[in-house]
């Protein structure tokens, strides 16, 4: 069915009744503050409720995550105080001339580098979104989320600078029958996950930058993993080891914590990749329309294995789609931000985005992921979201 | 290439952070430790947060759940879904207790994780556990991890709307 | 001439010595700090020194600038506080449910917007540069600066997002005279330019966010204007009026104040264009090489014409050259990071880049740029920068 | 396309912050001002930041430097470097005094003009400045702005090192 989104041009009434006479503002009439009011910058204080907020609350505040206020941002970088967090036993507060990288195990020569050391290999500087494999998974057994940043905000996207993996594992020389890299963290859970040796040629990142500047103690200063398109607890923050071995190490999130249980039982273990996934994000449960007219449909999509190659978007709860605008540029393994016309005639409408990533992969219903997985999976929930709009403006969270 | 940066890093150089311990035993330190000494160190340091018999509260439960992976509220503790002791021992090496983790000796280590298995009906209350025997205890859910089997949905876009 | 830089494979010897034993730090043996430790995040303690900073004092602090470090900063996205500033009359303080954006003069509707009704319209989102015309302008007259930040600072690159000026003209219908539109400022200095139509039409934004959400109070909070590839004073902050007239207003901005002066007198004007630039950022005049070996050199380019095509660099004072590598996504007006692989033998060197952008624009010398236009211009020096390296590993600014 | 958002902006409504001034007077409000009443304005809201006399500290100097700009220290000022007086109306009314921008009156901003024009020698003293009389004023200045001639700078890159 073609989908009639935005294809009559039905302006809504201009508002008629003239904008009363404007005056000069107070803050026209004098000076404002000095350069270096702040020498780093600080938002204004009217966003201040744009900030990251937590689910519930923790009895141990350290092993908790926060999520990122995608309702209110724009385009695709996540500015760095907004980026999620996930710790499993709080911030390490880690001086960076005392950290070091070891890199042992399968190696022909074991190393341990310094910050000095690795800032001086060469770099590289990648545009990638960041999202948790829990993220949504309160949507797994019905709406649950009255906010997308409850819903979706484990989720960021960030350009991040370090030395290629592959480097280092050129400067150690690797073992042939090294299969698998453990990377742990220095903070408190000495956090640490198996990855294939694969993943550590391939794309791999020791990153110590982000968006710019050094890494935010809370995304693991001095330095971490990075895995693009891979899910973020495999991304060890806060870095000290990296040991190569013939066989995964089995450690506690991988086996206890980060797999999925089927009906059956069973739980799949090394679930590493996002899969394609997309969110509408304006309008969305966090807004409320004012008057029919026209909207511009804003959200984001993603996948792990790539580039983004559309994105659909449905008012109508799915009956009918139409293809969305991609703002470029479309990068590998980063968020893509997509615009869509819409005229509300004002009665209720559903609105939905699905992606299409370059693989072919289609992002799948709730109810194709719970065919297949059921309702105990905890992680990778990637279904199409639902935004009810009612007539007065109103939107929920709803699972049609 | 290589870029000559960087200093080697000996074995006694590394050890006090090599404390990774593979399911084959490989990493597990020197000692022993009972499910009796296990108790008392499980009631001093451990009990406040995963309860008196690891019942869980407030943090996560310990002890529990066999048989109950395939229904739909599965209870995954130690007992019923880990699937290797030495995870046990390794997590609690490197992470517990909470507010001050490696802290335990290596005597101690064995002997809390001999009491959790012991409390799980994994090892019997005359249990001593160290390099050798750990590695060896089988776990009830060893074989019950598969591989991610994703793509698992193949949705295709509706050709009436393309 | 073909330069050696890195060709030859000449490690520096691995620190022999091993490290002494590591220790399990502090910050390992307890929990860090909570989630939420700080809802919007800070940088690092570690990372203090890295901040804006005035050239010298302004005996009004309001009518001054700060600069961007570059000498800390990575990739191309510049955190947005560390963004550089410029004001004439200070912050302004505004409440953006207050502010308006009139657009009137040769129009067929004149309009009063609000903010709630400029996110109304269809958004784009944009990676640019943005460069002041005096960027660099202190080494006019000789090598001046003693930090990059100094020299270069009045550079920067985000992610922007807002309406296409287009829109907003073809929802006030331009009249067929109009060839010039006048913006202003809300500000205390109500900082005006005029602006040529043509570029409205063809890619100026009206702009709302930077790197993800909403403008900070020394960007313009809550809406600036945003000319992509123009100098930074004609993208007016804090905007509140756009007016379409027949010829330039010939504001004190462009007559007294952004025009540049020639030997005989004469004084150009309209120089929006920011042509060509490129410097090196690591090793500059702010680090000390810690002895011979390899060292990664990094820098940005960038072009107000389009995208940069190369980057050259030497580390002879520019007797050789050789084509760097330059990072992707290369970006239409947008910051480029290069980077060029160099063993330092010890000895003396000059270091240099030198970008060509796809218009055929190669960034001149400084010598170039006097005979031209002599030294009374202040603005759009983008000369080639030399960092003279000595024995010591000491770097010094230097016109070669 | 059109959205239909907004308010109309009717003259009436916009007035207060339609200050701008265009070389030809466009703009220029009702109300004139003397060099004598401009002495006194200037003495009292401006002389403390731009000098007794217009010649600066701490702020611009605004008087001065006539038949330097072709010297190897130009000094610009309204009277050397300024094409037009409409631009002096203009700025001053919307961005001086600097504590207390868009304070002032039509007529002090007409007298602060003349005042400064004469300081410069480029009206009498006894003039009085309105809508009709300001933008007639010529300045000395008038023909100095030349458009952008970049590229100005032919550089190629070395042939030998391609
Ligand atoms: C101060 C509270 C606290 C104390 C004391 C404590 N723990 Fe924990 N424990 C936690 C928390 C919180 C977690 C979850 C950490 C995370 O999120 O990664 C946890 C997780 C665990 C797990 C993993 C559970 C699972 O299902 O994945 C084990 C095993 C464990 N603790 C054992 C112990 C042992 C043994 C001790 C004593 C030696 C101990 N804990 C003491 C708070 C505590
Ligand atoms: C508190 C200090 C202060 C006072 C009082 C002040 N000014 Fe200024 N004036 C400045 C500053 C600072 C600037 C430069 C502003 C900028 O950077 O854009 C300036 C700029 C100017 C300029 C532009 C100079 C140029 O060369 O571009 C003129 C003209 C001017 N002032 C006139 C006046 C007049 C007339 C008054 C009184 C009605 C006045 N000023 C009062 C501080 C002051
Ligand atoms: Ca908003
Ligand atoms: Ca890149
Ligand atoms: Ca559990
Ligand atoms: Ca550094
Ligand atoms: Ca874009
Ligand atoms: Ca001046
Ligand atoms: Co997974
Ligand atoms: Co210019």
């Amino acid at each position: 069915a073609s989908a009639a989104l935005g294809a009559a041009a039905l302006p809504a009434a201009r508002a008629t009744g003239a904008e009363p006479a404007l005056e000069v503002p107070a803050w026209t009439r004098t000076p404002g503050e000095p350069v270096l009011w702040h020498a780093y910058g600080q938002p204004d204080a009217h966003e201040a409720h744009v900030v990251r907020r937590t689910r519930g609350t923790a009895v141990l505040p350290g092993a908790a995550s926060s999520l990122t206020p995608l309702q209110n941002l724009h385009g695709i970088i996540t500015p760095t105080g907004l980026v999620f967090e996930r710790h499993h036993a709080g911030i390490p507060q880690i001086d960076p001339a005392q950290h070091r990288l070891v890199v042992h195990g399968l190696v022909q020569r074991p190393l341990i580098l310094s910050m000095d050391d690795l800032v001086r290999f060469p770099a590289v500087s990648r545009i990638h979104f960041l999202e948790c494999s829990g993220n949504t998974g309160v949507e797994w057994r019905g709406a649950a989320s009255t906010s997308i940043q409850q819903s979706h905000g484990l989720l960021s996207c960030c350009e991040w600078t370090g030395v290629r993996l592959s480097t280092i594992l050129q400067e150690v020389g690797v073992d042939p029958a090294a299969a698998w890299v453990l990377a742990e963290g220095a903070d408190g859970a000495a956090m640490s996950r198996s990855i294939p040796i694969a993943k550590a040629w391939e794309d791999a990142l020791l990153v110590y930058a982000q968006n710019g500047e050094m890494l935010r103690p809370e995304h693991g200063y001095p330095l971490r993993l990075f895995l693009p398109g891979w899910e973020g607890n495999a991304s060890i923050k806060w870095l000290r080891r990296l040991k190569l071995g013939a066989a995964p190490f089995m450690t506690r999130e991988e086996t206890s914590k980060y797999t999925d249980s089927l009906p059956d039982g069973k739980a799949r273990q090394f679930t590493f990749t996002m899969e394609a996934k997309s969110v509408i994000t304006y309008p969305a449960v966090d807004h409320r329309l004012r008057g029919r007219g026209y909207y511009e449909i804003s959200g984001l999509a993603w996948t792990g294995q790539g580039r983004v190659k559309r994105v659909d978007v449905s008012t109508d709860g799915g009956a009918s789609w139409r293809e969305a605008r991609l703002e470029g540029p479309v990068l590998d393994r980063a968020l893509t931000r997509f615009r869509a016309d819409w005229q509300w005639d004002g009665g209720p409408a559903v609105l939905q985005s699905r992606v299409t990533d370059e693989t072919g992969y289609v992002q799948p219903t709730g109810r194709q992921l719970i065919a297949q997985r059921g309702l105990n999976s905890l992680y990778h929930y990637n279904a199409i979201q639902s935004w009810k709009v009612a007539t007065d403006g109103s939107i929920a969270n709803a699972q049609v | 290439q290589v870029y000559g940066l960087g200093k080697p890093g000996s074995p006694a150089a590394i050890a006090a952070w090599n404390i990774d311990v593979a399911p084959d035993g490989t990493g597990l330190p020197p000692g022993s430790g009972s499910v009796a000494a296990g108790q008392a160190v499980y009631a001093a340091q451990c009990a406040a947060c995963h309860g008196a018999k690891g019942e869980g509260k407030p943090a996560d439960a310990l002890v529990g759940g066999l048989g109950t992976l395939a229904t739909g509220k599965p209870v995954k503790t130690i007992g019923s879904f880990w699937p290797y002791a030495t995870t046990v021992f390794d997590f609690i090496r490197r992470a517990m207790p909470y507010q001050a983790p490696q802290s335990l000796s290596a005597d101690e280590v064995y002997a809390a994780t001999a009491y959790l298995l012991h409390l799980n009906g994994i090892v019997p209350a005359d249990a001593v556990l160290d390099a050798t025997s750990l590695p060896q205890v089988r776990m009830p859910n060893r074989d019950g991890f598969v591989a991610d089997a994703r793509p698992d949905t193949a949705s295709r876009p509706c050709l009436q709307c393309r």
